[in-house]
């Protein structure tokens, strides 16, 4: 509850969890050693799972295409490492599903140079071409979400955007990866917003950077080439910034309408470790191989930011790293929004940010769970400005229709702000996860009785 | 003899003397109809209704009645009246709504056997209230019984998401509601006194 | 409880057959009601009689016998018809040598929690009020009630002045005061933790007896003994 | 290295590490030294009323966890607070027993008809006054005055009347500034009542130290600010239009605030989370109310004071604000929803 | 108002017609049918009981003749005629219990006439009256309507007791007991309605778990 | 005199009263067909939805527009259905009792955990994190879902933590199905006693670390079975209904009891090679 919250640059709502921030953000971006066996699951993005085109047994290059996209929402998968595919079959994911998938052996002695492509001329391509590419580049969200960034990048028909935002709000605490990419890769992130705007169209690009990470705003600044559109602007701290319609309404003081999309308000919003991805490969041609993950959590020997392989097994990347006997808790991504992992023969895929090793003392011991008091903190965290005690009760009772018709569950995002901020200690997202679920099933079933 | 002013008319028959929590009129709809509060609000609308027209009704009758010197008829009378509106509004509902009429379901023809309605009518005559004076107290009935119907639709709409224990549920809980809200309303006692 | 509407049309059941049934309760109604109002009426009008007396002695100590009558609109005594609906009721009270010993006033107000009907004792002789019975209220038991037990209340009635002025207005007003605060023989002596009832009983009284006692006061005089008040002659006091 | 299972949760992993015992005790915290206070004013006798409603709140919930076989709650520190409140708003020289049974009832139909905390529609130690304010009507309406010489030293005798007994009071009795000014037209000075020199409830008669435990809770964010404000500035506002229209008949809005146990029912009832509305529009509706029908009960009803009955009022009407005062949800138009 | 079992209970002998009132099937506590006099009525022993038997003789008198003209009367004006009886003999019991006591006929006050809109009555003249011989109604009516004064009687039995400190108006307590007066006071009306629901919940609770 | 004169009083109210309703009667009048009240009162009121319908008064609604037959209704006793059926006029068509089968035999006694659960208690919320930490990715997660919703008491959770269906008190209305997070109910034609209790798709020994009872796509039950009963889809063995099942050979061979044979009871009887179970007694399914 802040009582003098004017809303300037800013969004409403929001909490304030520790930052965590502070091992790792000195820590320059480090390559990890490739792993001997890369396990990678064709669905590694939102939308349909790509289609393995190698067979068992076949050699390939690193940056050999693997798998190809499956119609407009699906991307392409490239051979992280060189190697011999050694198997196809289901691989675990972090979902807890079976995903078809490829094991591909690393050759021990390569020099894992990287394959080639088709470039894309940054000045001369056209829009279709810039998003083919990003397409061919097997390129996703890297905030976490997965979501194919070609499609997001699409401006549908009838709409314009007018300004594109870069996302370099890294809100989730631990997690320094956009830090150090900023801080690295800056060439990397004005190519990349070179592409962006043309493939979007837009007039001008705002990177919105909290202000805990100073240094890289600073920085960028410095070298902003001359000739493009882009500002830099900071932003005071809160979660989740990073979300993005919280960091439309912050940088514009526009609102997304509810369940629609940025390019509404004319926005689009990417990632900047995105971006920086797609300036660093799309003038080689290349297909998206690593991606840059911070490891860290209390029960870490080597804290770090690391560039590490897509498909690398999340057990080669622990014992690497080293942790702590005591090693309870697993997530990938970040602490508020990230998955605890149950298995550690998924591997790295696309989307994952960082590793965090939580070890028993550091996990909250589920504490007691009271009934609700309606003590209202939840409401005065949630972003959405959802009532999240009301919807919890209901959850408990399993009225889901209920929370999607009158209480507009549909468009919370599970960032976790109620959760984190609930004294009776109420697994509120979890509850909102679970009747989300049912909603679309039944949303989906009922599309099909009408569709019959 | 009377010197009651039509705003403490209306207040004594919808707040002190509330029909539902003072004297206890309409207590089978009360405790059949609230659990939802769209459904008790189309009640209590309905109720109102039938009240004011029955209550003018009522006096009526009771000046006729006077007249030919019959007050053993009156009881019978007022039933019959109340009885053949509420008919008619029913069938009318019906008739005009069905997906209304669903909603109050069983409900309407019980509208005949509610005693507030009745009561309204008994009430009015034995305080002796003018047609004026009858039609303000049945209004004021009418949104007493209405007000009580909503807290507690409320309150039981609320209830349902709780974990209310096996043997307090259902009946029991209304009326321990009901109670406490009879408790609140004695804080309007005298109201109107001074 | 499905409504009639429901089921369809029965072969038989016309039009004249439903106003044949219910003519036919209808009828059998009236004579059951009838019947019984008259079979009870004596004892009825007799049992009320006697719940009546019973009240009007209790506030006129000594009354042998009543008659009822009415104060009109114009401030007029009158005798009740049946079905007449007075201003005012009162009953006069005679002892066994038919002396009026005063006149017992129906009065009432809105009190704590409902209307309070009350009967006061009127000596217009003495011009006091020589006593007090609630007729029905609905007061807090307990608490408000004590205006119908409290001895020490129910002795504020036992001779509260209202004496009349040479003009034929009231002197005082009766008012109730606060617990143990009286100090005028007009004034009632309240209840504390009653205090609304026992106000309320204090301007019930007041305000009837504004209105009633000079009119009693006036007609006092001439209303010795039985007779008919028809022959009684108009004379200033 | 990794032969250990791993735990898998829900996200988000990390919390605040505020519980809901934490809120509670520190209610408890801002509740002492009223209690303190009240203690000081009527010596032993507002000590004993007051523990022995807690006892007896604690008590019945533990019972009736037993009873229904579950885990005890009364660690939570809610039936504690029920308990302390409850004993706040007896008069000082009530008879144990009553006050017993207050608390009994408090917890019995107060919360647990209803499925125990958070599930509470009615604030139980109201629910439990309510009962006892309609059962006793005489006792709960007998006060006390003040700072007496010998209340270090002696117990008055109602206090200890038999279980079921009617208490037989002793001779001094105070009257509240409110019945006071209610029956009898006298006002007392607004010094007074700010630092508790009459007579009234165990815990209602310093709204210094009420405000300050208020000021407490807010300023550790455990307390909706608005639901206090909105009360007092209600009450605040109506009563002081009517003094304006006409100063001789109404009281002046300064006595309105700091007499009777507005400031306590504010601070300390109006607030109960549970009974409360949950949205920012909907805490000041709910405390407008409040204020509104406390001031309405005070000046048009037979009785002198109403807080206790609004709170109860707007206890049940929230729901309905909770319906149809809703948070505009974040990119969707403002609508107003019907009923 | 309640979806009627009884005739679809097969073949019920006819003690069972007579007995199901008093528990099974009782009025107050089970079906929770005529709500108002029940709570209204009830602040003492004395006139619960009246009231109960006041009822109960409506109910006898008006299932016995609704039975006997259920050939009579068409359907489409069945609840009308059934309404006609029984505000026909309220009235006569109005000036019957006028007749007995004028007390009792004052703490009644207007109760006594909104018996006739009691859904009881009106809820075992359709469900029951309409369809049986007047024999088994005239039991259905004597079991009902005891059922519906032993409800009766319970509730004011604890009211008057609690509230009064006396039952049948003869104090049960040495003088200075404390009444509750809440409990002649409506909300004690719902309060030991609820509090008597309570009790059977708990004693049916029990009976489902052995 | 007064008698006349109530009598007239009331004679002339009565009158007027039959008037209106006669009135009302006609001109008011909604025909709704009276067996739709009969049939839904023949109906058992449980509101499932196993017919297609939203619930019992829309089910009768149908079946009186004759658009559904009383067979779908699967709570009703036959006798309930034979009466509607008769009492419509229509036929039965009825279908053969199903009842719901869980495709899972891992209990705690011969499944592990790979993960402890900490949350809400209920499959479908462990199903979202990470799959609820079963070893098995296909297997039962064991918090019961199924026997929360079944509104017949047919499902009881047994000490291993497995779904028990009470065959009797099954009515096959589907809900066991919906609930489940890992599709693991079916329902099945009471005939239907060949059945395959696993779900899991690999190939081969390695899933025994985590289920001793899993199928490992071997294939015996398929050789051995006669004619084309089984076959092997996606490393599991589908049965052909529609051929002769009543067999108890295809189960004899299985190493690891996965495809069995299911007695009156619902009781699974398994084959004579099926290798018996080592650990004994259950393991810990997790804090709760």
């Amino acid at each position: 509850m802040a009582l003098f919250n004017f809303h300037k640059n800013t969004f409403k709502n929001g909490i304030h969890p520790p930052e965590s921030k502070d091992e790792t953000r000195g820590l320059p971006i480090r390559q990890f050693p490739f792993p001997p066996v890369i396990i990678l699951p064709m669905a590694q993005h939102i939308g349909t799972p790509s289609e393995i085109v190698v067979r068992e047994g076949q050699e390939v290059l690193r940056g050999a295409l693997l798998a190809k996209a499956v119609g407009y929402l699906s991307v392409p998968m490239h051979a992280p490492v060189s190697g011999i595919i050694r198997k196809i079959g289901n691989v675990p994911t972090i979902s807890g599903k079976m995903s078809p998938g490829i094991y591909l052996e690393t050759f021990p002695f390569s020099t894992q140079e990287v394959l080639e492509g088709k470039p894309i001329d940054p000045d001369n391509a056209s829009a279709e071409e810039i998003l083919q590419g990003i397409q061919d580049a097997g390129i996703v969200g890297l905030g976490g979400a997965a979501f194919p960034t070609h499609v997001k990048l699409k401006v549908p028909e009838g709409k314009k955007c007018e300004t594109l935002i870069i996302n370099g709000i890294e809100c989730e605490p631990y997690l320094t990866t956009d830090h150090r990419v900023m801080l690295e890769q800056e060439s990397d992130i004005f190519m990349g917003i070179k592409y962006l705007l043309k493939a979007t169209g837009a007039e001008k690009a705002i990177i919105g950077i909290e202000a805990n990470k100073q240094d890289a705003a600073d920085h960028l600044g410095r070298h902003i080439p001359e000739n493009l559109p882009v500002s830099i602007k900071v932003l005071p701290v809160k979660y989740p910034q990073g979300a993005e319609k919280m960091l439309v309404t912050s940088l514009l003081q526009k609102e997304v309408p509810s369940q629609g999309f940025p390019i509404e308000v004319g926005v689009v919003v990417v990632n900047i470790a995105t971006t920086a991805e797609i300036g660093r490969l799309l003038p080689h041609g290349r297909g998206i191989q690593e991606r840059v993950i911070t490891i860290a959590g209390p029960g870490v020997k080597k804290k770090g930011n690391y560039r590490i392989p897509v498909g690398t097994p999340l057990r080669f990347v622990l014992e690497h790293v080293g942790v702590d006997e005591d090693i309870k808790e697993v997530y990938m991504g970040g602490p508020m929004m990230g998955v605890a992992v149950s298995n550690l023969d998924i591997s790295i895929v696309k989307g994952t940010s960082g590793i965090l090793v939580f070890t028993g003392k550091d996990v909250g011991a589920s504490d007691k769970i009271y009934p609700c008091i309606k003590c209202g903190a939840c409401l005065d965290a949630c972003p959405i400005l959802l009532n999240p005690s009301k919807l919890g009760v209901l959850a408990k009772f399993e009225a889901y229709d209920e929370m999607a018709r009158d209480f507009h569950l549909m468009d919370c995002f599970e960032c976790g702000s109620c959760t984190y901020v609930c004294p009776s200690h109420i697994p509120l997202v979890q509850y909102f996860r679970l009747a989300k679920r049912v909603v679309r099933k039944r949303q989906a079933e009922k599309k099909e009785e009408v569709n019959v | 003899m009377n010197t009651e002013s039509l705003g403490t008319i209306f207040l004594n028959a919808a707040l002190v003397n509330n029909f539902v929590l003072a004297y206890f009129l309409g207590i089978c709809p009360f405790l059949g109809v609230s659990g939802a509060v769209k459904t008790a609000s189309k009640m209590g609308m309905a109720v109102m209704f039938v009240m004011v027209i029955s209550s003018m009704c009522a006096f009526g009758i009771h000046t006729f009645l006077a007249a030919i010197n019959a007050p053993y008829l009156q009881l019978i009378s007022y039933i019959v009246v109340i009885a053949s509106t509420v008919q008619l509004v029913e069938m009318f509902i019906k008739k005009m709504s069905p997906s209304l009429f669903r909603s109050l379901g069983i409900f309407l023809p019980l509208i005949t056997t509610n005693c507030a309605i009745l009561g309204v009518a008994l009430f009015q005559t034995n305080k002796g209230y003018g047609f004026i004076e009858s039609v303000v107290y049945a209004l004021g009935a009418g949104a007493g019984f209405t007000l009580a119907l909503l807290l507690i639709a409320g309150l039981r709409e609320q209830l349902n998401f709780a974990d209310v224990p096996q043997i307090s549920k259902g009946t029991a809980l209304t009326l321990f509601i009901a109670g406490i809200l009879s408790l609140c309303f004695m804080g309007f006692a005298g109201l109107g006194a001074q | 409880m499905r409504t009639t509407a429901h089921t369809p049309k029965q072969e038989g059941t016309s039009s004249a057959k439903m106003l044949r049934a219910m003519l036919g309760i209808g009828i059998l109604s009236a004579f059951l009601i009838v019947s019984a109002f008259e079979l009870t009426l004596p004892r009825v009008e007799k049992l009320k009689a006697e719940a009546l007396e019973k009240a009007v002695f209790n506030v006129l100590p000594g009354t042998e016998s009543t008659r009822s009558f009415g104060i009109n609109s114009q401030g007029k005594i009158i005798e009740i018809a049946k079905g007449d609906t007075p201003e005012y009721t009162l009953y006069a009270g005679y002892d066994k040598d038919e002396k009026l010993v005063g006149y017992a006033v129906e009065a009432s107000g809105q009190g704590y929690a409902d209307l309070i009907r009350i009967l006061y004792g009127y000596n217009p002789k003495e011009q006091v009020l020589i006593g007090f019975q609630v007729l029905e209220s609905k007061e807090t038991p307990g608490l408000g009630d004590k205006i119908e037990k409290e001895e020490r209340f129910l002795e504020n009635f036992k001779a509260l002045d209202v004496r009349v002025t040479s003009e034929g207005l009231l002197r005082n007003k009766v008012i109730t005061v606060k617990q143990g605060e009286k100090q005028n023989a007009w004034e009632i002596d309240g209840i504390t933790g009653a205090t609304i009832s026992s106000r309320a009983i204090g301007n019930i009284i007041g305000s009837s007896t504004t209105e009633v006692v000079p009119v009693l006061r006036r007609h006092s005089l001439k209303m010795d003994g039985a007779k008919p008040l028809e022959k009684q002659a108009e004379s200033n006091e | 290295m990794f032969k250990k299972t791993l735990d898998i949760s829900s996200s988000p992993h990390i919390y605040k590490g505020r519980s809901t015992d934490d809120i509670m005790k520190n209610v408890v915290w801002a509740l002492l030294p009223v209690v303190g206070f009240s203690v000081y004013s009527f010596g032993w006798n507002a000590l004993l009323v007051i523990a022995t409603a807690t006892l007896a709140c604690v008590m019945t919930e533990h019972v009736l966890c037993k009873l229904s076989k579950k885990e005890t709650t009364v660690q939570d520190y809610s039936a504690l607070i029920t308990g302390l409140l409850l004993g706040l708003t007896l008069p000082p020289i009530f008879p144990l027993w009553m006050a017993f049974v207050g608390g009994v009832i408090g917890i019995a139909l107060g919360k647990y008809v209803f499925g125990g905390l958070g599930y509470n529609v009615f604030n139980p130690a109201l629910v439990g006054r309510a009962v006892l304010q309609a059962a006793f009507p005489v006792a709960i309406t007998t006060w006390h005055p003040a700072f007496l010489a010998d209340r270090f030293t002696t117990v008055s005798g109602s206090v200890f009347t038999w279980p079921f007994m009617q208490p037989q009071f002793d001779a001094i009795s105070g009257a509240t500034p409110l019945s006071a000014f209610k029956f009898d037209g006298i006002t007392t000075s607004t010094a007074e009542l700010a630092f508790g020199q009459i007579s009234g409830s165990a815990g209602e008669t310093c709204a210094v130290l009420i405000a300050l435990g208020g000021l407490y809770l807010i300023a550790r964010n455990m307390m909706s600010w608005r639901i206090p404000v909105a009360v007092l500035v209600s009450a605040f506002l109506l009563s002081g239009l009517l003094y304006l229209i006409n100063s001789q008949v109404y009281p002046s809005p300064f006595f309105m605030l700091f007499s009777g146990g507005l400031m306590l029912g504010a601070v300390f009832m109006a607030t109960d989370m549970v009974s409360s509305p949950i949205t920012p529009m909907g805490l000041w509706v709910y405390g407008g109310i409040i204020g509104i029908l406390t001031i309405v009960i005070r000046i048009w009803s037979g009785l002198p004071e109403g807080v206790m009955y609004s709170i109860l009022l707007a206890n049940a009407i929230s729901p309905h604000i909770d319906t149809v005062i809703r948070n505009r949800v974040y990119g969707t138009q403002r609508k107003v929803k019907a009923i | 108002m309640s979806r009627e079992t009884t005739s679809s209970v097969p073949k019920a002998t006819t003690t069972d017609e007579f007995i199901k009132g008093l528990w099974r099937e009782n009025p107050v506590f089970v079906q929770v049918l005529g709500m108002c006099p029940v709570l209204a009525v009830s602040n003492t022993a004395e006139n619960a009981l009246a009231m109960g038997l006041a009822t109960a003789f409506v109910l006898l008198m008006s299932n016995i003749l609704v039975s006997l003209l259920r050939d009579f009367i068409p359907k489409q004006v069945r609840i009308a005629s059934y309404i006609l009886i029984i505000a026909t003999f309220v009235t006569v019991t109005d000036y019957a219990i006028q007749a007995i006591s004028v007390e009792l006929y004052k703490s009644l006050g207007a109760f006594i006439s909104l018996i006739v809109v009691n859904c009881l009555i009106l809820s075992r003249a359709e469900a029951f009256a309409s369809k049986n011989t007047v024999w088994k109604s005239t039991l259905d009516a004597l079991g009902m309507g005891a059922g519906f004064t032993f409800a009766l009687f319970c509730l004011g039995a604890v009211r008057e007791i609690l509230g009064n400190g006396s039952i049948f108006e003869w104090a049960l307590f040495p003088e200075g007991f404390q009444n509750w007066i809440v409990m002649i006071l409506p909300a004690g009306g719902f309060f030991t309605l609820a509090g008597w629901l309570l009790i059977i919940n708990v004693i049916q609770t029990r009976k489902v778990k052995s | 005199m007064s008698v006349l004169g109530a009598i007239a009083v009331l004679g002339g109210l009565t009158f007027l009263l039959a008037i209106i309703l006669i009135i009302a009667n006609k001109k008011l009048y909604v025909y709704e067909d009276p067996r739709i009240d009969t049939v839904e009162d023949m109906l058992p009121h449980a509101n499932c939805g196993a017919c297609g319908y939203p619930g019992c008064r829309p089910f009768a609604e149908a079946l009186v527009l004759q658009k559904s037959l009383p067979g779908k209704c699967s709570v009703s006793s036959d006798d309930g259905r034979k009466a509607i059926a008769e009492f419509l006029g229509v036929a039965l068509g009825a279908e053969e009792k199903q009842v719901a089968r869980l495709a899972c035999a891992g209990g705690t006694n011969v499944a592990i955990n790979r993960a402890r659960y900490n949350g809400i208690q209920s499959c479908q919320a462990a199903a979202l994190i990470s799959g609820g930490g079963k070893g098995c990715f296909w297997g039962c997660l064991g918090h019961g879902d199924c026997e929360v919703v079944c509104d017949f008491d047919a499902i009881t959770m047994d000490e291993h933590g497995l779904p028990v269906v009470d065959v009797d008190k099954c009515t096959a209305c589907g809900d066991c199905v919906e609930a489940c997070p890992k599709d693991l109910f079916s329902l099945q034609p009471i005939s239907h006693r060949l059945w395959v209790a696993c779900k899991n798709l690999e190939h081969g020994n390695a899933i025994l670390e985590d289920c001793q009872v899993a199928c490992t796509a071997c294939g015996k039950c398929a050789m051995d079975a006669p004619g084309e009963l089984i076959a092997m889809k996606h490393n599991l063995p589908v049965v052909n209904y529609a051929e002769n099942h009543n067999t108890q050979i295809p189960i004899q061979r299985c190493p690891t009891g996965a495809i069995v044979w299911l007695d009156d009871n619902g009781v699974a009887i398994k084959g004579k090679e099926s290798a018996p179970i080592i650990r004994k007694g259950s393991r810990s399914m997790g804090s709760s």
